[in-house]
Parts: structure tokens; C-alpha cells; sequence
């Protein structure tokens, strides 16, 4: 049976014109800011276009949730290039970006979305943060190589020391990278004349992909049995992006852990890689490595010639230090040796003065003791004699009168008993009237042997008269008791 | 001169005789001789900052023929 | 003089003299052979002193040459 | 009189006799004696008394014209 | 006098003679030998003196003259 | 007199003597004797006392004569 | 007088005498002698005096002749 049409029909182009019509009334003059993945990038620079996908994908799942075609044309290349500038970060593949879209719908290519602007900040960010987690990694996995200090990142690379000078080193570049020439000339051309010993280990020093090539370098270099002073690793240079071969955590590990001294002058200005806060020392340009290596070079020389300089001046002054003690020494020799001379001279003349003079005052003394023992000597004997002679006149003085006393005395005594005698003598008494009366011859003292008629005799001073008692009276008074 | 002598090794006798010297420890009678080694060790650090390797042996067979 | 004699042996040497002298403790009997011998003893440090003097300003010299 | 009486005895015996007179010791009749003999003794006494007392100033005279 | 003498051992009887004399400790008896003592150990101290200050004297001009 | 007295021994019994004078220890009859006595010790001590006096002024002036 | 007496010994016997005289217990019988011994004493000690002040300063004056 013939085909009969019998429904109506539009022709492709009227529908696309269709599609088109609704998208432009639904999407024209507008843009959006859209959050996306990048796949499936290239570039011509010829004509200084993007071709790309943005894609979603489910987080958990990773299918892809959405696809849409991009593009880039001369504005929105510009715009990239402001975000690679800004960010050090090419626009490329597996980028999250935060991007200004236009919809565009053409009969012939079908749906596009047009990039008009790229956010830097968002972009930034996300390196960022991938950035920390790398550096959290390092942290936490690499513990004894990496530390996290109050002022960045401490490793056991940066702990090393660097030589005082260094001049074998080895080279991590690419061999065609202009940074690599330019490191190369700057050592060569040095104005000091240093020598420098270089052995290169090359490599591909973009992409992330290379990551185990140059850790495979860095150990063909501690393989390799030669001493290195240090390693220096040099990007090759060209554009400022592509750097996340150096944010890279394995590299990162390598090098904090690397056993000489790394100096890395990938040449960036932007910011610092992991590679960067690992290695010893980090400088912007290959260039400014050389420089630095230079640099550290002479100051070890400078340093040198201070040491020189103080040891030149030193030794002149020890020199002139010592002449000054031995002239010091000398004199002082001189004076003392003139002083002890002159102090010996000073005894000796003291010893001339006193001498005489003691023996003088000694032979004066013994004179005047002399002269005054033969004074007494001659004073005294005749006080002696003077004195015996006065005691002898005294001593006969006292026998004399004595004598006298004594015979005197004697005189007085005696008539004192004659004065006595002749007092008591009966002649003496008859005298004075007394009487003795006789009886029979015997003198009478009482009457009681006296009687009346008894004839008794009275001795008188001049007779004897005889008597005859005629009476008798005793007395009993006593008024004439003598 | 010792073929193992370092940079590191020059400079620190060279600090050590700068301090002796300084310190008046060093004695008269090996004064010129310190001052000399300084001047070697010094001459050593220089010609081998400079010189290639070839050169800085031939110097170190040279300084070893004086010393002796 | 000696020929063993160092310069530092020689200056304490002259020092104990200086100080003997000081302290009187130096008897006229031995004073003018202390005297010669301490004038021996300046002599011999101050030729050697010389002597040490002219060896470094060469190494001085040397140096200087070498290092402008 | 005793050609050997003694000044001293006759003294003695003198003082005897006055102390027997004295104490009334002696009667009337013997009283008389004891003065008798007393006044001889007294005599005596005297006697000798005069006598040395010649002689002493004989000597003292003699003693006092040597010395003078 | 002694030949071996000192001027040390000189002096010090010296001032030994001289304390004895000053003290009145040594006798007249022997004064005179003593002071002809200290007379000749004067004599001995000072020519020695002399001698000694003539050649300290002599050894200093030298140093003098040596080190100007 | 005794040849071998001596003027203390004399001058020693006329204190004695003088002594029992006074005392009165001495009788009559002994003291012409004891006054004798001592006149004639009175005169040996003066005797010897001048002797001596003499003898010492002899000395004395001999020893004057000598100093002076 | 003696000939090994010492101008000591006769000073001092001399201090004795002149001590006892003083004291006055020397006897009247010795007293010449004792005057006699010390004028001896005394000549000899002035002889001795003399001698040796004679002789000290002759000594002295060839001392001061000698070092002036």
C-alpha cells in the first residue's frame, strides 16, 4: 500500500526556528552564574577560542546529572585569561568553576551555554581548600617530617643545614625550560668566580600526571651516592599556571622528607606550593635560586675575610700588647733595681751613722755611771766615820749620865733607909716623950700581967726612974690610937 | 693540609684562632704560626670557592708538601 | 741563652724576677746576676718578638695581596 | 766589918732591915740592934757609894779631856 | 775578712752589732772589737754595694741602649 | 787592850754595857769597873775610828788627785 | 791587780762596794779596805775607759775618712 501521509508535518528548520524563537524569548538578554565541572576542553589559540562541557555529577553516586556544551569566545578568553593570571590556575579539565553563562541555541550546533565572566575567588577557594587538605594530610600522615608551626610549616628538610658553601648541586628541571638556562647562566656568570658542580635529573615539570617522575628524580639523586651541598628543583618557566604538580602531596612528602637541603624555585608570584612550604628554602624565580646560592657563598666569605681582618688586627695588637708588657717590665725592672740599691745604700749609711753614735753615747754613759760611783765613793766613807763617831759620843754621852743616874739614885735609896732607921731608933722615940716600961727585966706591952704594988722601972729619955704601981685602970676607949 | 678539610672545618679554626688570639691564650712563640694557618686555611677556602676540582687537588698536594 | 727557651717561659721567668725585686726578697749578693739575667731574658723576647712581628706582617702582606 | 761585905749584900741586908721595921716585926728590945746594925750597914753603904762615885768621875773626867 | 762572705750575711751582723750597741748590751770590754767589726763589715757591704750598682748600672745602660 | 779586837766587837760591848748602865742591871760594886771599860773601848773605837777616817782621806785624795 | 779582770767584773764590784757603803753595812774594820779596792776598781775601769774610747774613735774617724 502507498505511503499516505496523513499527518501534518513542519520541516526541521521550521521546528528549530521553533526551538529557537521559544529560547530566545525564554533566555534572551539573560545570564546565569552556574556552578560546574570542566570535560572535554580545547583551546585554540589561533583564534583564541574554548570549547568545553560543563557537567554535574551526583555527589555520592558520581553519575553525571548534567551535561551542557560550553564555549569561550573572544570575551570570555579574555575573561579566562584574567582567572589563569589571577588564580595561577590554567582553565582546563576537572576545574570546579563558578562561571556567567548566556544560552545560546543555533539550528546547526544545538544548545551552547556562552561563558561571559569567570569568579577567581570561587576558584581560588576551592584550590585552597584542596591545598589545606593536602597540607592536613601531610600533617597527620607524615607526622615525623612535617610539622605544623604557630608561623607555617616545619619539615625535616628545613631542619637541615646548609652547607657554609654550596657548590655541588643538583638540578630538578626540565631540560628545555628557559628557567633551567637562565639558573645555569646566573651560576656561570657569577661575579665572584665561584665554581659550581651541577648534575642535572631531568623531568616533565608540568602536569599532574608527572608527579612520579619527579619523585622518581629526587631518589635517583639519594641513589646516586654523590654528596649534593643541596638540590634545587626549577619549573620550566613559561606560563605562570599549571602549578598543581607541586600541590601534590606525594611530591610534598618527598621533599619534606629529603635528606639534603631543597631549594625551590618553581617561578610563580602568586602563591606558595606545598613544595614551596616543604622545601629549605623557597625562592620566587630560578634566577633569584642562583642568586641566593651566590649570595649564601659569599657571605661565608665574607665572613672569612671578617675573620681574617680580626685575626690580622688582633695579632697586631697582641704583638704591640706584648712589646708594651715587655717594655713595662723592663722598666719597672730598671726602677726597682735602682730602688732596692738605693734602699740598700740607705741602710748601710744608717748603719754607719748609729753605730759611732750608739758606741759614743754607750762610752759617755759608762763615764757618767763612773764618775757618779766614784762620787759616792768618795762622799760616803766619811759619813760613815762621821756617823760611828757621833754614835760613839752618844754612847758615852749615856754611860756618863747613866753612871751618874745610877749612883745618884743609889745615894737617895740609902738615905731614904737611914731617914727611916733613925725615925724608928727607941732613942729617937724616948726623945719625943715616949716611955718603956720594965718588969722583971722585960719590957712591958699590955698591963695584964701588971698588978697593983708591982714594982717596974721607966727608961726616960735621960734616966731610968723606978716606980710602984699603986692603981690600975683598963681603958676601954680608943680615943688616943694613933 | 688535610684533603678532608671543610669549609665548616677551615672556618671554625679559624674562629678558634681569632679567639685565642683574642684571649691572649695563644703564646708568642706559635703566634706566627696561627697567623700562618689562618692565612692557609684562608687561601684554602678561597682558591677552592673558585677553583674547579682539579685545581683544589693540586693546591691541597701543594699545602701538604709545605706543612710537612 | 738557651736554645730550648720559649718566649713564654722567658717572660714568666722575667715576671718572677720583676716580682723578686718588688718584694725585696732579692739579696745585693745575687741582684746584679737577677739584673743580667732579666736583661738577657728582655733581649731574647724582644728578638723573638720581632721576629714574629716581621713573619706575620709577611703573612699580613700575603694575605692582603692575595685577597684585593 | 766584914772585909768581904759587898755593896750589893750590904744593901740587901739593909733593905731587910728596914722592912722588919717597918712591918713592926721587930720588938723594942731587938730594935735597938737592928738599928745598930743598920746604921753600920748605912755607913758602909755610903762609904763605898762615895768611893765609886769618886772613881767613876775620875774616869768620865778623864774620858771627856781625851775626847774634847 | 771572710772570702765567703755575703753581703747579706754582712749586713745582717751588721745590724746585729748596731742593736747591741744601741741596747747597751755589749760591754765595754768589747766595744772596741765590735766597732771594728761593724768598721770592716761597712767597709765589705759598701764595696760590694759598689760593685753591684756599677754593674746594674752598666747592664741597664746596655738594656737601654739595646732597646731604643 | 786585846791586840785582836776589832772595832764591832768593841763597839758591840759598849752597847752592852751602856745598856745594863741604864737598865741599872749593874751594880755599884762592878760600875767603876764597867765605866773603866768602856772609857777604854770608847778610846779604841776612836782610835780606829780616826785611823781609818785617815787611811779613806789618803785614798780619796790620792783618787782625786788622780781624776781630776 | 789582777790582769784577767774585766772592765764588767771591776763595774760591777764596784756597784757592790758602792751599794754596801751606801747601805752603810760595811764595817768600820774594812772600810779603808774597801775604799782602797774601789779606788783600784775605779782607776783601772777609767783606764779601760779611755782605751777604749780612744780606740772606738780612731776606728770612727778612719770610718768617716774612708767613706766620705
Amino acid at each position: 500500500m502507498p505511503y499516505v501521509n496523513t499527518n501534518p508535518y513542519i520541516t526541521l528548520s521550521q521546528l528549530t526556528a521553533a526551538i529557537q524563537g521559544t529560547i530566545r524569548n525564554a533566555f534572551s538578554g539573560k545570564s546565569f552564574w552556574v556552578v560546574a565541572d570542566i570535560t572535554g576542553h580545547s583551546y585554540y589559540p589561533a583564534k583564541g577560542f574554548h570549547f568545553f562541557d560543563l557537567v554535574e555529577k551526583d555527589p555520592q553516586t558520581h553519575q553525571l546529572t548534567a551535561k551542557v556544551q560550553a564555549n569561550a569566545w573572544s570575551q570570555g578568553t579574555l575573561r579566562i585569561k584574567e582567572f589563569e593570571r589571577a588564580t595561577g590556575q590554567r582553565f582546563g579539565n576537572d576545574l570546579h568553576v563558578l562561571i556567567k553563562v548566556a544560552v545560546e541555541y543555533h539550528p546547526l550546533y544545538g544548545l551552547k551555554l556562552s561563558l561571559q565572566d569567570i569568579d577567581t575567588s570561587f576558584t581560588k577557594g576551592q584550590l585552597e581548600q584542596q591545598k589545606q587538605a593536602t597540607l592536613l594530610r601531610l600533617v597527620t600522615e607524615c607526622g615525623d617530617i612535617v610539622r605544623k608551626t604557630a608561623d607555617g610549616y616545619h619539615t625535616r628538610n628545613k631542619s637541615l643545614q646548609l652547607q657554609s658553601v654550596i657548590q655541588r648541586i643538583a638540578v630538578i628541571t626540565s631540560s628545555s625550560a628557559a628557567g633551567f638556562g637562565d639558573f645555569k647562566k646566573s651560576l656561570k656568570d657569577n661575579i665572584h668566580g665561584y665554581t659550581f658542580y651541577m648534575d642535572n635529573y631531568f623531568t616533565t615539570v608540568q602536569g599532574e600526571a608527572n608527579v612520579a617522575q619527579v619523585c622518581a628524580q629526587l631518589d635517583a639523586i639519594k641513589a646516586s651516592g654523590k654528596i649534593y651541598d643541596t638540590v634545587v628543583i626549577i619549573r620550566g618557566g613559561g606560563a605562570q599556571t599549571d602549578l598543581l604538580l607541586f600541590e601534590k602531596f606525594e611530591i610534598g612528602k618527598a621533599v619534606a622528607g629529603f635528606p639534603i637541603p631543597i631549594i625551590a624555585g618553581i617561578g610563580h608570584e602568586i602563591n606558595e606550593t606545598i613544595t614551596d612550604l616543604m622545601a629549605h628554602t623557597s625562592v620566587k624565580t630560578p634566577t633569584m635560586a642562583a642568586e641566593m646560592i651566590i649570595t649564601h657563598n659569599r657571605s661565608f666569605e665574607d665572613a672569612l675575610l671578617k675573620e681574617q681582618r680580626n685575626i690580622i688586627i688582633r695579632m697586631q695588637q697582641t704583638v704591640s700588647g706584648r712589646q708594651q708588657q715587655l717594655t713595662s717590665l723592663h722598666a719597672h725592672i730598671v726602677n726597682r733595681s735602682r730602688d732596692l740599691l738605693s734602699g740598700y745604700k740607705e741602710g748601710l749609711s744608717q748603719c754607719r751613722q748609729t753605730i759611732p753614735q750608739s758606741a759614743r753615747h754607750l762610752l759617755l754613759k759608762q763615764r757618767s755611771g763612773m764618775a757618779q760611783l766614784s762620787g759616792q765613793l768618795l762622799a760616803k766613807p766619811g759619813q760613815v766615820t762621821a756617823s760611828r763617831l757621833q754614835e760613839l759620843i752618844h754612847i758615852r754621852q749615856n754611860i756618863q749620865s747613866f753612871a751618874r743616874k745610877l749612883l745618884q739614885q743609889q745615894q737617895q735609896e740609902l738615905q731614904h733607909h737611914a731617914t727611916v732607921i733613925r725615925i724608928l731608933s727607941p732613942a729617937a722615940l724616948l726623945k719625943k716623950g715616949f716611955a718603956m716600961v720594965y718588969h722583971n727585966g722585960k719590957v712591958v706591952t699590955g698591963a695584964s700581967s701588971l698588978s697593983t704594988g708591982d714594982t717596974i722601972t721607966v727608961q726616960l729619955a735621960d734616966a731610968a726612974v723606978h716606980a710602984t704601981i699603986t692603981s690600975k685602970t683598963i681603958i676601954d676607949g680608943n680615943e688616943s690610937d694613933i | 693540609m688535610e684533603t678532608s678539610l671543610t669549609y665548616e672545618a677551615a672556618y671554625k679554626e679559624l674562629q678558634e684562632i681569632a679567639r685565642e688570639i683574642e684571649t691572649e691564650s695563644v703564646s708568642v712563640d706559635v703566634l706566627a704560626a696561627r697567623v700562618k694557618r689562618a692565612s692557609e686555611l684562608i687561601t684554602f677556602c678561597q682558591t677552592r670557592l673558585r677553583a674547579t676540582e682539579a685545581e683544589v687537588e693540586n693546591i691541597i698536594q701543594q699545602m701538604e708538601h709545605k706543612t710537612i
